[in-house]
């Protein structure tokens, strides 16, 4: 039985539990659902936890832990000899694995029969050619005490595959049972399976932490790689990034993060007093029309691929501003500039910031408005003084989330502000972001294993570290001034 | 899986995307996936190990270097085939309307490196014209486009352009060190483009008055826009280059995951498909939108045949 | 005290309340103005976009009577179809030249000086590949002459949208005056037509050396797939987040710490969340390279905290008395939640959603590392296990395009972001007319 | 049970402040004001009484417009203050508000400190010229308010952190904290305890020797104690409206009467 | 302060259904209730009086542990339902809550139709087998909330776009339809007029025969008509607690004393 069909099996018996239970706590109460604790569906709900969740939670243990304890056993078949210079015990396994997998592969494709299998050897069969018919890839010639260990594997993990399907269906059913028993009027099924839900809604908030130690999981590795072909003295405190093809490059983070901070402030300064208006407007002006077809239409902002912001930024919006800004003003002859690519991406964040803020401006409850229209207020003083206040909490939400964005974007900079790094407050000077520069170091001709590419690791994780400075000190800023609220 | 799965170059890509469809139109296997990403990641992927979940086939516009060498070993990629299919030339373009040019490295030594020899001396690049640095060329801007420094086709500009300019100029002598002459100035004369071709053609439809660099077949696809140096006197085209004639080109590569040979359906049909006349020959679509055939195509056909894997660098 | 004339009346408008108003309609106009801005980058945006694009749904097509010549295909007469798939491609090639030839030979359609092998290069190299299929369809149709409709190359095309001019043609090495005036008189003897581009929207991608035979198909189908990923994981993972860390965590270190980490999360550079997904999901799960299950589990992950900070910012915007009335009626604190919270909070979680999703769809960078920033040409299959299948996928696409190197590509890469947008607005139809339904004040 | 109401001033001089004609109130299809035509004098408390859901509050809404905001409702007929149309053009709304304060029937305190609750109204209208004025006009408020030495330890607290009579107090302050020349006041005494009451009251009494103020109020002892005038609305319907000891002693209609003795509600 | 009634002789027939011993609840620092003990008796209705802030929401809100969802209330000392501590750590403030209903000082309908808005508890606690008999239970609350006349046909109309008097009716049929053992009623009259106070006090005297039932008011008149027993909070303390006739007619504390006869507030 394989896991998909145990997994599939558990359920079954889990839905049946759902409707047995259900059914039976109406009959334990003679029909009457108010002689219940709960109503009848969570006793349903309770049953079906009880049979899915251990079950489950056994399979999966078991899945994960199987394959280690056999290949335990397996790699002592495994002699030193059968190890080739420059390759490791590893491999082999890894190749046993593929070729007892191939095998299955090959028995469904009719390549090879079970009674074949057993006999197997590499005399009377070319087994990777065998296996290359059905288009399983094999690193090299199969060694005998490979293929033994091969089909050893196989059969073990055969038989037990079958154990988990006894055990687990075994669980699923002792759990029905049990809860089956429990299943009485006065027994809080409501409290099991909210506590079942808790638990879920938990999880959930653990993907974020999970996505973070995943995050720094997969790039401390190539990071302290880098720190050990290049100084962490330098990374950090050097004042200019000038990699080279062939090495010997300055690969200082400064004036990237200046960059990276000038950029995303002037788009933030675009973008967060337009994107409040258009909230404020639409949510205290704008009639229930205007505002249904406006608020997508500036939503749509969000959804144009970043490219075409870059286009954008690279075809009108740069030459525009150096022919009738920069040049004039003798401020630089650049058509990319940090102002090109901020004004550019400053439109892109306008929805980040104008719908999410809408909304919460929106959920203000109407008797605030009325207290503040009742001492005389204009609408606007309404909406300054009482309104955004109150709806204070979303709309930082709202700003972060712009800034963030900001920060992640590539496309745009590299078009609008260009990919050279500089340290200069001019903002019509062509400067880059350190999002640029992970991307163009990682995609590129230069040999994996130098520092000019393992530099977008350092910075990756350096940008992560800063953010998360920014964002603590937004946190305290927010709790200190909110505090006189609420 | 059973189709070919192969990355890489983002300069091989248009070609490995013409031998795909084709041989996905006249075989029975599937078409090829095809990534661009760059000659160092694709390696890097190559050689991350043996399996369906690793790629075939990695395209590169450089060598293999012996890091990666290195890590597909320790990664159970022994046995790797390296095959050459071509050659790219690189050519300087500007704007179709405005003036033409005909450079030598020297020039370009001159127009960007950071010091100049003045005098017999060292200075900071005065120059501000293109006339400024040969009194043959118009008097315009100097504004160069070059690729990044991630770009293989910037280690061709480094190796061909600058550092013959900069040996011409006698600037080496004083220099003394071949990477000295890669420093550029840094006052916006010289941009470097990160993106593609693409980008750069974008950059000099915003600024008329500037040059760029360009892969030959790019120039191909586009002459209706641009107007080609000539470099040394000579006309970059498939030709020239492949005669050795125009300077500034390079070799393209792709390496083959021995491992996966016979394993991955169509991968040993794909590679020799690569390289038949048909394809990679000097009539063949490849060479037709741009690419300049390798003279020893042949000794490559052969090799694939034989499934020869790479010798050791020297 | 006892004068009961008013202070002021109420007709007349006082100097403060002038100035007050005036900063009322200052303050109102910024509104206007902050609409008008916005509304104008998008009409800018759009225009550009539709006049780019829109070409790319048309498509010039060239109708030939074709001898399919069995010395060519069928040499030995056998009829065997395993003899008839040996001819490649290059083979059928020389019969559409043919066929073109012929008609130069018109004397109403002849152009001088337009060599036949000039001539064939107006017809699509996918011509060949159309007709090998065909034949392989239908091998008893050897030896007899058909009418195929094949696409016009990319230059001749672009002539009849504008891109391409005699004047270009002059300087452009792939397209010559004679060229476009045979295609002239094809036009006239009604054998060139343009019309409704399907293929833009069936076909798969195409190499360089066919721009007119690109077309959407597997993109399409690979951002579908990543997209039903996205939506069904990033949702209720969202929002379930959202609620815990909202309604039931308790307030300590342990849920600041998680709150500055999800706001964090989002500033993470997308392509950081690809160097996660190959990390995680390729080399520890094992899954394949250029899936649309790869890349929708990532963008999952990417899409993530803007849902969450989403949904919490409009939690957090309830009242508590809903709350307290339903704690009071005996509801736990789940059901006060899920049927009385949720629903106010509703409005604000779709728009979190409309904004991931659109991120999510227009999102390049950290497919990149997964692979699926690629030259895809087969479609994959029905899910599930088309999930596994190499796919490309909406902005791939354009991305891909925006980089080749012939101008047609360019107007496709518009073309493809024009349907990028409607599937975008498509997507969001539901979540937009469901927040207005729950949208209401009190 | 009355309280005879013991401020008999002489009414002889009074001017009419409000006058309604014809005022009719739908919230979308429910007619809730039904054609009601009533004068309200200047410098006197007038009463509204009458059962739940009769349209007291929604009558009072239109006396400053407060109604504006509901989008479901529709005002139609005249109302004048000082002989001006309130629902003329050129009125600003604004400046109607400024003059014609309102108390709420739910107490409904910003999310902000006390303290600014009630400077709220001052600030914007511009009524103190420095910090220590505002100071003064807000304890003055607060003591109006009857909530002063309640609150003047923690000016500071959020207002939404008081107890509801507290809240309700907080709102009154609030209200005369800006002068209005008109006061409505929407059951303001609901939540007050009778010594919280009695002082709400006092303070009523003080505003009516410059102001005109209109009261809703469940209580008929309230409206006894407090108003010179009394309005009685049934169903949307002004049932009868006339001086306060004349309405509770001698009322003209049934229904006042029946409501009255307690037999309809 | 006062004590624990130990007068449980005279009435041998009640028995005790809640009872508080030395209940502290502290809002941050603000010491809102100090040290009260109290027991309130079944099938019997308990009066609150007190001058406006002096805890008796906050004390009422003990009774059901809706103070639990105030982050900075922090309440002490034990309180006993049926001689069950209700802040023991077994017992579900869920299960709890269905037993002891509430009606909030401030009326707060859900912005759901008034139909659903009362046939919510009936739907969570699975109190209709069907939907005729949860329009029956609805019906029959709105009926005893003395709103079903006024509503009867607009059931789909929001809850919300009531008059106050009417949510405030609407909010005691929502408390009544899950049918509690115990009733807290936040002044639950404050904003009706008296037929309906009248009609409400009707129906609290009908629940009277099965439940116990606590009420909050401010009229004396009320709290006299209504209740066997009566609590006066001042300052946060229970100052007297006794039969409803013994305080009103001879109070101990001279506290009580002075607040009945209006002499503190
Ligand atoms: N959420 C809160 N935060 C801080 N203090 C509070 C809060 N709620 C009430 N208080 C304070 O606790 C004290 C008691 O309040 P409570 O609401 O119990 O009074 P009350 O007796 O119900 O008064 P009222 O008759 O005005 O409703 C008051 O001083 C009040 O200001
Ligand atoms: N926003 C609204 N939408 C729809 N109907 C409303 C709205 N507000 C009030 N009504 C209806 O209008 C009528 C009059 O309501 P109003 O609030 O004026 O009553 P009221 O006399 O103030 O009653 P109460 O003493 O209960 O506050 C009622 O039937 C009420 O249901
Ligand atoms: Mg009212
Ligand atoms: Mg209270
Ligand atoms: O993409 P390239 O490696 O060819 O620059």
């Amino acid at each position: 039985m394989s896991a998909g069909l145990v997994i599939l099996a558990v359920i079954a018996i889990a839905i049946v539990g759902f409707f047995v239970g259900r059914s039976r706590a109406l009959n334990s109460a003679g029909g009457d659902i108010r002689q219940l604790h709960s109503l009848p569906g969570y006793y349903g709900q309770a049953v079906f936890l009880f049979s899915a969740v251990p079950a489950l939670l056994v399979t999966a243990v078991w899945l994960i832990l199987q394959p280690m304890m056999i290949e335990n056993r397996i790699s002592d078949m495994i002699l030193p000899t059968d190890i080739a210079e420059g390759s490791s015990l590893e491999l082999i396994m890894a190749d046993v694995r593929r070729i007892s997998s191939g095998l299955d592969t090959a028995v469904v494709a009719g390549a090879l029969s079970e009674p074949e299998i057993e006999t197997l050897n590499l005399d009377n069969t070319d087994v990777r050619g065998v296996l290359a018919g059905v288009g399983v890839a094999v690193a090299s010639d199969i060694k005998p005490n490979v293929l033994d260990a091969s089909v050893a594997y196989r059969a073990k993990t055969a038989a037990a595959r079958g154990y988990m399907a006894v055990v687990s269906i075994a669980i699923a059913l002792v759990g029905f049972a049990v809860a089956l028993s429990l299943t009485k009027p006065d027994y809080r099924a409501r409290n099991v399976s909210e506590a079942a839900i808790k638990s879920l809604l938990v999880l959930s908030s653990f993907v974020a932490i999970l996505t973070t130690i995943g995050i720094i999981a997969s790039l401390i590795f190539e990071t302290s790689n880098f720190f050990r072909m290049y100084p962490a003295k330098d990374f950090f405190f050097n004042l200019t990034w000038n990699p080279q093809f062939t090495g010997g490059s300055d690969l200082g983070i400064i004036p990237l993060l200046w960059g990276t901070l000038y950029v995303s402030f002037v788009a933030l300064v675009f973008a967060v007093p337009i994107g409040l208006f258009v909230a404020i407007y639409l949510s205290e002006y704008a009639s229930s029309k205007v505002r249904s077809i406006v608020k997508p239409a500036v939503e749509v902002l969000a959804g144009i691929p970043t490219i075409v912001y870059g286009l954008f930024a690279l075809i009108t919006v740069g030459p525009l501003l150096r022919d009738y800004f920069a040049q004039p003003l003798g401020l630089g002859q650049s058509s990319s500039s940090v102002l090109t690519a901020g004004l550019v991406m400053g439109i892109m964040l306008i929805p980040f910031v104008s719908s999410l803020s809408d909304d919460v401006i929106n959920a203000v409850p109407q008797s605030m408005r009325d207290g503040s229209y009742g001492l005389g207020a204009t609408q606007s003083e309404t909406v300054k003084q009482v309104i955004l206040p109150a709806a204070l909490p979303g709309i930082v939400g709202a700003i972060i989330l712009a800034a963030s964005r900001a920060i992640g974007e590539t496309m745009i900079v590299v078009m609008g502000a260009g990919a050279a790094a500089k340290l200069s407050l001019n903002p019509l000077e062509a400067m880059t972001t350190i999002t640029v520069k992970i991307v163009s170091q990682l995609t590129g001709d230069t040999e994996f294993a130098s520092p000019e590419t393992l530099v977008a690791f350092a910075l990756g994780l350096s940008l992560f570290v800063i953010t998360l400075g920014l964002n603590v000190l937004a946190l305290y800023i927010v709790r200190k001034y909110r505090e006189q609220y609420e | 899986r059973d189709q070919v799965q192969i990355a890489g170059s983002s300069t091989v890509l248009p070609y490995a995307t013409i031998v795909a469809e084709a041989f996905g139109e006249n075989f029975d296997f599937p078409t090829p996936v095809v990534e661009g990403g760059g000659s160092g990641a694709g390696r890097k992927k190559m050689c991350e190990g043996v399996g369906p979940n690793t790629i075939d086939i990695a395209n590169s516009s450089s060598r293999i270097k012996q890091s990666d060498i290195d890590l597909c070993a320790t990664n159970g990629v022994s046995e790797i085939m390296e095959v050459r299919f071509g050659y790219d030339g690189i050519v300087f373009a500007s704007d179709i309307d405005g003036p033409s040019f005909g450079f030598t490295p020297a020039d370009w030594f001159n127009a960007l490196a950071a010091q100049v020899v003045v005098d017999g001396k060292l200075v900071a690049n005065p120059n501000k014209q293109w006339a400024d640095v040969n009194a043959d060329l118009a008097a315009q801007d100097i504004l160069a486009f070059i690729p990044g420094t991630k770009h293989g086709t910037r280690e061709v500009f480094d190796k061909k352009v600058l550092e013959a300019g900069c040996k011409a100029t006698g600037a080496l002598d004083l220099l003394g060190d071949k990477k000295a002459c890669h420093a550029l100035r840094t006052d916006g004369v010289s941009v470097d483009i990160d993106g593609d071709y693409t980008e750069t053609l974008a950059r000099l439809d915003a600024n008329k008055n500037a040059i760029g660099v360009f892969g030959l077949s790019f120039y191909q696809n586009n002459t209706d826009k641009l107007v080609v140096a000539t470099m040394d006197n000579v006309v970059p085209s498939t030709e020239t280059v492949a005669s050795g004639e125009y300077p500034v080109s390079r070799p393209l590569f792709f390496y083959v995951k021995k491992a996966h040979l016979g394993v991955i359906p169509g991968l040993q049909e794909y590679v020799e498909f690569f390289v038949s006349d048909d394809m990679a020959g000097p009539d063949g679509p490849l060479a037709e939108y741009g690419l300049v055939s390798d003279p020893e195509l042949s000794a490559t056909q052969d090799m694939v045949a034989n499934g020869t894997p790479m010798q050791p660098l020297n | 005290m006892t004068d009961v004339t008013p202070t002021t009346s109420i007709l007349t408008v006082d100097d403060r309340t002038r100035r007050r108003n005036v900063a009322e309609k200052r303050f109102r106009t910024y509104g206007v103005i902050a609409i008008t801005l916005a509304m104008l980058a998008l009409v800018g945006l759009m225009t550009s976009i539709f006049s780019g694009g829109l070409p790319a749904f048309k498509q010039t097509f060239i109708t030939l009577d074709v001898y399919l010549d069995p010395a060519k295909l069928d040499k030995d007469g056998s009829s065997d179809l395993e003899k008839i798939r040996k001819v490649s491609t290059f083979g059928y090639a020389p019969l559409i030249k043919k066929a073109l030839e012929e008609q130069l030979a018109k004397p109403e359609l002849a152009v001088e000086g337009l060599k036949s092998k000039d001539a064939a290069k107006m017809i699509s190299k996918e011509g060949a590949a159309e007709m090998r299929r065909f034949v392989l369809a239908n091998p008893d149709m050897i030896g007899e002459t058909v009418s195929f409709k094949f696409l016009a190359s990319g230059r001749i095309d672009g002539y009849y949208k504008g891109r391409v001019t005699m004047q270009s043609a002059e300087r452009d090495k792939n397209v010559s005056p004679q060229q476009l005036q045979f295609a002239d008189k094809l036009k006239d003897a009604g054998l060139l037509k343009t019309s409704f581009n399907w293929g833009f929207l069936t076909r798969a991608d195409a190499s360089e050396n066919r721009p007119e035979a690109a077309g959407l198909g597997v993109a399409i189908l690979g951002s579908v797939y990543m997209m039903v990923i996205v939506l069904f994981l990033a949702l209720p993972i969202g929002v379930a987040a959202s609620i815990y860390l909202e309604e039931f965590a308790p307030k300590n270190w342990f849920t600041d710490l998680v709150e500055v980490n999800i706001s964090n999360l989002a500033a993470v550079p997308s392509i950081v969340f690809g160097i996660l997904g190959l990390a995680i999901f390729i080399n520890f799960a094992g899954l394949p390279q250029s899936a649309p299950i790869v890349g929708g589990l990532v963008l999952t992950l990417m899409t993530l905290p803007t849902i969450i900070i989403a949904t919490r910012a409009s939690l957090k915007a309830v009242p508590p008395s809903i709350r307290d009335a339903a704690l009071g009626v005996g509801a736990s604190k789940m059901q006060a939640v899920f049927h009385h919270v949720l629903p106010l909070a509703a409005p604000g979680i779709l728009t979190g959603t409309i904004i991931g999703l659109a991120q999510a769809l227009g999102e390049t960078a950290p497919l990149l590392l997964i692979g699926m920033v690629a030259f895809v040409r087969e479609y994959p299959s029905a899910p599930p296990e088309g999930f596994f299948d190499p796919a490309a996928a909406l902005p791939v696409q354009v991305y891909n395009w925006t980089q080749r190197a012939d101008p047609a590509f360019v107007e496709r890469a518009s073309g493809a972001i024009i349907v990028l947008l409607v599937f975008l607005l498509l997507m969001n139809t539901i979540a937009i007319i469901l927040r207005r339904r729950f949208e209401r004040r009190w | 049970m009355y309280d005879a109401p013991q401020l008999g001033n002489a009414m002889d001089q009074t001017t009419t402040k409000i006058s309604a004609r014809n005022v009719q109130v739908h919230y979308g299809d429910t007619h809730a004001i039904k054609d009601v035509n009533v004068d309200i004098d200047a410098k006197t408390v007038t009463a509204f009484i009458g059962p739940s859901g009769c349209g007291k509050s929604t009558f009072l809404r239109c006396i400053n417009r407060m109604n504006d905001t509901i989008d479901i409702c529709r005002v139609t007929g005249d109302i004048l203050i000082d002989g001006e149309d309130i629902y003329d053009k050129r009125v600003d709304p604004v400046q109607l508000r400024a003059k014609v304060g309102m108390v709420f029937q739910k107490p409904n305190p910003f999310p902000k400190s006390i303290y600014d609750n009630v400077a709220y109204g001052p600030r914007i209208h511009g009524l103190a010229k420095n910090k220590s004025e505002l100071d003064e006009i807000v304890e003055k408020s607060l003591r109006r308010g009857a909530i002063w030495d309640e609150v003047k330890d923690r000016l500071d607290a959020p207002g939404t952190g008081l107890s509801g009579g507290q809240q309700q107090r907080l709102c009154i302050a609030r209200a005369v904290a800006t002068e209005p020349e008109v006061l409505l006041m929407d059951e303001p005494c609901s939540a007050l305890d009778p010594i919280a009451t009695a002082q709400v009251e006092e303070l009523i009494d003080e505003l009516r020797s410059q102001f005109s103020v209109v009261i809703v109020t469940h209580s008929m002892q309230q409206a006894a104690r407090v108003s010179q005038k009394t309005a009685f609305f049934h169903l949307g319907n002004l049932v009868e409206f006339g001086d306060t000891t004349q309405i509770f002693t001698n009322p003209q209609d049934e229904r006042t009467q029946n409501y009255i003795t307690g037999r309809i509600g």
